[in-house]
């Protein structure tokens, strides 16, 4: 099946696959490109390729602010995490445990490629369930509030969720999000998370911390990917996976059986299928053939062939000026699908009926 | 091209479709079908230059869209690149929103320049800051000023390049608010206002004009050499004091929307400004009075 | 061999910018620490961003009914923000440079929302916030800057 | 013993406005004021580690103070507060001339 992508999501994704061929865009191009990227929150990004490409000088002057504004905010954004991290390290110092940093933080660690113009406003992290209590309070007496929340956000976090309400420190804006499991508990699938811990990596300078291992780091991003998001707009999050393959493929050889062997194990492997074929179809990632027929559990034909009409919808941001319809349904439909595989119906409809309403209250 | 060189109808055509204006160093895309909208913007953009077939940073629309609480009753939304980040006003508003909207969209992206929370103006090729939070009169006073011999830069925003440590102009629209209406009818009854538009969030707002020259010369930066952080209490008399470097440093940090995003960047472009400029409170409460002491200040130095 | 002079600690090497002093101005030595310079002194300053944005959308709610009452398992409870901490000059030694914004939610007196005395309880609850020296919040403010730099007292799953 | 010391102290940028200082930490991202003496505190523990007391011998000398109880407080208080901050760190033991 091929890819085909409105002539506005062309340009974004040519700027990201072949930056040479930015020096080609006429002004109405390059506006029009980066008002989609910043939709999907990729000028930190856009920006690191035109430095890296030599095509900077090339870039009109008024793109160019623009671009050096997106970079300097993620910027700012990954230091006010990585000093959120600080702060709970030297809160939790005599707390006799690890705890696992995710996503953009990881990221960050592992000196992931473009790692530097990503885009990541909260500070993510997975605990070990046993120590989520301690570690909560710990954090509290130490100055971090949860916002305050409705009781019924506060039972959906607590009792559905795969996470606690967001800590915020009362001094500081940023919002911590502390995992206990990588699924909500609501979900069907289940991913123990000691089997994460087990094959944990340290973080270099950092002894309490660690990180997930290349394998599950890629299958937790295919996870939020395609279990726990709704896709829209989270085109970043698919070049996260992208960059995270290619990456670690380049380390080591093993690594495509590895990841399939791990996804087996794990029992997610129809999500990683997705991750798979969308990262390959929209990114040209090398993926060796052999490697989703690795994979256990597939999804039907049908299935895959309403992924493959929808997702590439959701994930590409809208014309800013006329939005498809086509598109705005594929969002709707995702929405929809990312809570029926995360729910069961009697806590679904409910949910959804609740947030309907306060949506218009 | 000017917009008062532009035909009502193909000015009106233009906002249709998308209007493009300079606005100190941005181009803002302007698309409204909303007709009194375009009659206000007609009037109060005249002196603006039309930036059609250039790239805009900032692309905002106004709609109208059916009132939630009133059937019968219209509301407009403004939208940034298609999202909306407030919730919609009434259609008398249209205005206010618009402005409102654009000032928010300047805050929340810029990053390439410090954005310091001040009416700026200049004289003599020297930029003067006036940093503040709203209610110490600023933008009042920053009208008076523009009119009355200093060249306006803007009444809201310090655009600074903190390589380079310039100001570039930004002139807008000023919103005058409640008293401040009447006061500047009075004293300045020659520029041009906007109608009142009762009810805001603020309250009364009107807006007024930039002087012409301000906005053609636009395109001309400046250096500070003095900041004055600036109080109106009603009927006092013109104060003018000192402040210590650290002291004006913390001020002058904290009134800027972006100082933290921008890092050390930040902190070593409000160093540099303490460093070379001359740094006052000033408590004011008569415009004659306030401009023979700035006017003063300025001769001595 | 701390008696010495403080180093000058300014480091200005990684200093991209050209700006030059060209003419110093007379600075004055008056000091932001009025008083005791044996007590140690640290004040840190906090972002303006959130309350520059406060105050440049939009200020008070004009009344009651565009005011912003956040729905909790006791009721609505009205949203009461503490504007212009830069303002606040207080007297004594040292100058309150300010702070973000803080709000809380009014928890007193409890609101019925379908009850008879709803308005009235809401007035209550607009009193018990000036009472602490708030202010009620448009909805348009509140929404306008819900973002991550604002006042981010809601957070929902949304 | 209990040992402070400070961290990252190189990477500070330190104006300096006749005896008050503004201080960025890029750390942070913050800005910080200090006065005379605190700054002096955070030089002085950025040559060595130290103890409480010998901080406060070292400073009431430079400032010619009475090490009393009060001066002392204000400077333990002083630290404390530099430490949530993340300017300076504490060490309970080990060799004083780690860091």
């Amino acid at each position: 099946m091929k890819l085909e992508l409105p002539r506005h999501n062309q340009l974004l994704l040519q700027a990201i696959t072949t930056p040479s061929c930015l020096v080609q865009y006429t002004d109405i191009e390059w506006e029009l490109l980066i008002r989609q990227a910043r939709r999907v929150k990729l000028l930190g990004r856009l920006t690191l390729l035109l430095k890296e490409h030599h095509l900077w000088d090339t870039v009109p002057p008024r793109v160019a602010n623009q671009l050096i504004s997106g970079f300097v905010q993620a910027e700012k954004l990954q230091q006010l995490c990585s000093w959120e991290l600080n702060r709970i390290l030297w809160v939790l110092e005599d707390f006799d445990t690890h705890i696992i940093a995710l996503k953009g933080i990881a990221y960050k660690l592992i000196d992931l490629p473009y790692a530097k113009g990503r885009l990541s406003v909260d500070l993510d992290l997975l605990v070990r369930e046993a120590d989520l209590a301690d570690i909560e309070s710990l954090l509290m007496i130490k100055g971090w509030k949860h916002r305050p929340i409705s009781a019924y956000d506060e039972h959906y976090y607590r009792s559905w969720s795969h996470e606690i309400p967001p800590l915020v420190h009362t001094e500081r804006e940023t919002e911590v999000d502390i995992h206990h499991a990588l699924i909500p508990v609501t979900t069907q699938l289940k991913i123990d998370t000691a089997l994460l811990f087990d094959t944990a990596i340290p973080a270099a300078g950092h002894p309490k911390i660690k990180l997930l291992s290349p394998v599950d780091m890629v299958i937790h991003c295919a996870i939020n990917l395609f279990q726990n998001n709704e896709i829209a707009n989270d085109l970043r999050d698919l070049l996260d996976l992208h960059d995270l393959m290619t990456h670690f493929s380049q380390q080591d050889e093993d690594f495509w059986i590895q990841l399939t062997d791990r996804a087996n194990q794990l029992k997610i492997s129809h999500i990683l299928f997705y991750g798979l074929y969308f990262s390959q179809l929209i990114f040209s990632t090398s993926i060796p053939e052999k490697t989703v027929t690795r994979l256990n559990s597939k999804p039907g034909k049908l299935k895959h062939r309403i992924m493959h009409r929808l997702v590439p919808l959701a994930l590409f941001p809208q014309h800013p000026d006329h939005s498809l319809r086509s598109a705005s349904w594929a969002r709707r439909l995702l929405y929809l699908r990312s809570h029926l595989i995360r729910m069961p119906l009697y806590i679904l409809l409910p949910h959804l009926i609740y947030k309907t309403i306060r949506r218009y209250l | 091209m000017m917009v008062n060189q532009i035909p009502f109808k193909e000015f009106h055509l233009l906002l249709n479709q998308g209007l493009r204006v300079a606005i100190g160093p941005f181009n803002v895309c302007i698309q409204t079908t909303y007709k009194p909208l375009a009659e206000q913007l007609y009037q109060l953009y005249r002196h603006y230059r039309t930036a059609q077939n250039e790239i805009a940073e900032f692309h905002v629309r106004i709609v109208t869209e059916r009132s939630n609480k009133n059937p019968f009753e219209k509301n407009v939304r403004f939208l940034l690149d298609g999202q909306s980040p407030f919730e919609s006003f009434p259609q008398a508003q249209a205005l206010a929103a618009l402005e409102w909207g654009i000032n928010l969209a300047i805050a929340v992206r810029v990053s390439h320049l410090l954005l310091l929370h001040s009416a700026v103006v200049e004289k003599n090729n020297h930029v003067i800051l006036f940093p503040a939070w709203p209610g110490s009169g600023k933008t009042t006073l920053c009208t008076v000023l523009s009119y009355r011999g200093f060249r306006l830069f803007s009444d809201e925003f310090g655009l600074m390049d903190p390589q380079q440590g310039t100001f570039y102009p930004i002139p807008r629209l000023m919103p005058l608010k409640n008293e401040s209406i009447a006061v500047i009818r009075n004293y300045l009854p020659e520029i041009t206002i906007g109608k009142s538009i009762p009810n805001t969030q603020k309250g009364t707002v009107a807006h007024a004009c930039p002087p012409e020259e301000s906005i053609q010369q636009s395109t001309l930066t400046a250096k500070a050499k003095w900041i004055f952080f600036p109080k109106w209490i009603a009927d006092s008399t013109t104060k003018i004091e000192t402040i210590s470097d650290s002291e004006a440093f913390m001020l002058l940090a904290s009134n800027a929307f972006n100082y933290e995003v921008l890092g050390a960047k930040g902190f070593q472009a409000v160093a540099y400004l303490i460093r070379t400029c001359n740094c006052y409170k000033l408590v004011y409460s008569d415009f004659e009075d306030v401009m023979a002491t700035l006017q003063r200040l300025i001769d001595e130095t | 061999m701390t008696a010495e002079k403080p180093q000058k600690t300014t480091e200005t090497s990684n200093r991209e910018s050209t700006v030059s002093t060209l003419e110093t101005p007379q600075h004055t030595r008056r000091k932001l620490l009025k008083g005791a310079a044996t007590i140690p002194v640290v004040m840190t300053l906090y972002s303006g961003a959130a309350l520059a944005r406060t105050s440049n959308i939009t200020g008070e709610a004009a009344n009651i009914d565009t005011a912003v009452f956040m729905d909790t398992s006791n009721g609505p409870q009205l949203l009461c923000v503490f504007p212009d901490a830069a303002q606040q000059q207080i007297s004594g030694d040292t100058y309150d440079l300010g702070a973000a914004p803080q709000a809380t939610l009014i928890q007193d007196p409890k609101i019925n929302p379908i009850a008879a005395s709803a308005d009235k309880k809401k007035l209550e609850q607009l009193d018990a916030c000036h009472a602490q020296g708030g202010i009620m919040i448009s909805a348009v403010a509140y929404s306008s800057i819900m973002d991550k730099t604002g006042i981010t007292i809601n957070s929902t799953t949304l | 013993m209990m040992y402070w010391h400070t961290e990252h102290f190189h990477t500070l940028l330190i104006e300096d406005w006749g005896d008050e200082y503004t201080v960025f930490q890029p750390d942070s991202g913050k800005t910080h004021f200090f006065n005379q003496i605190s700054i002096q505190i955070l030089i002085f523990l950025s040559q060595h580690p130290a103890t409480i007391e010998q901080i406060c011998t070292v400073l009431a000398k430079q400032f010619q103070q009475n090490p009393d109880k009060e001066f002392t407080q204000n400077i333990e208080k002083i630290l404390h507060h530099f430490e949530t901050l993340g300017l300076v760190k504490k060490r309970n033991q080990g060799n004083p001339h780690d860091g």
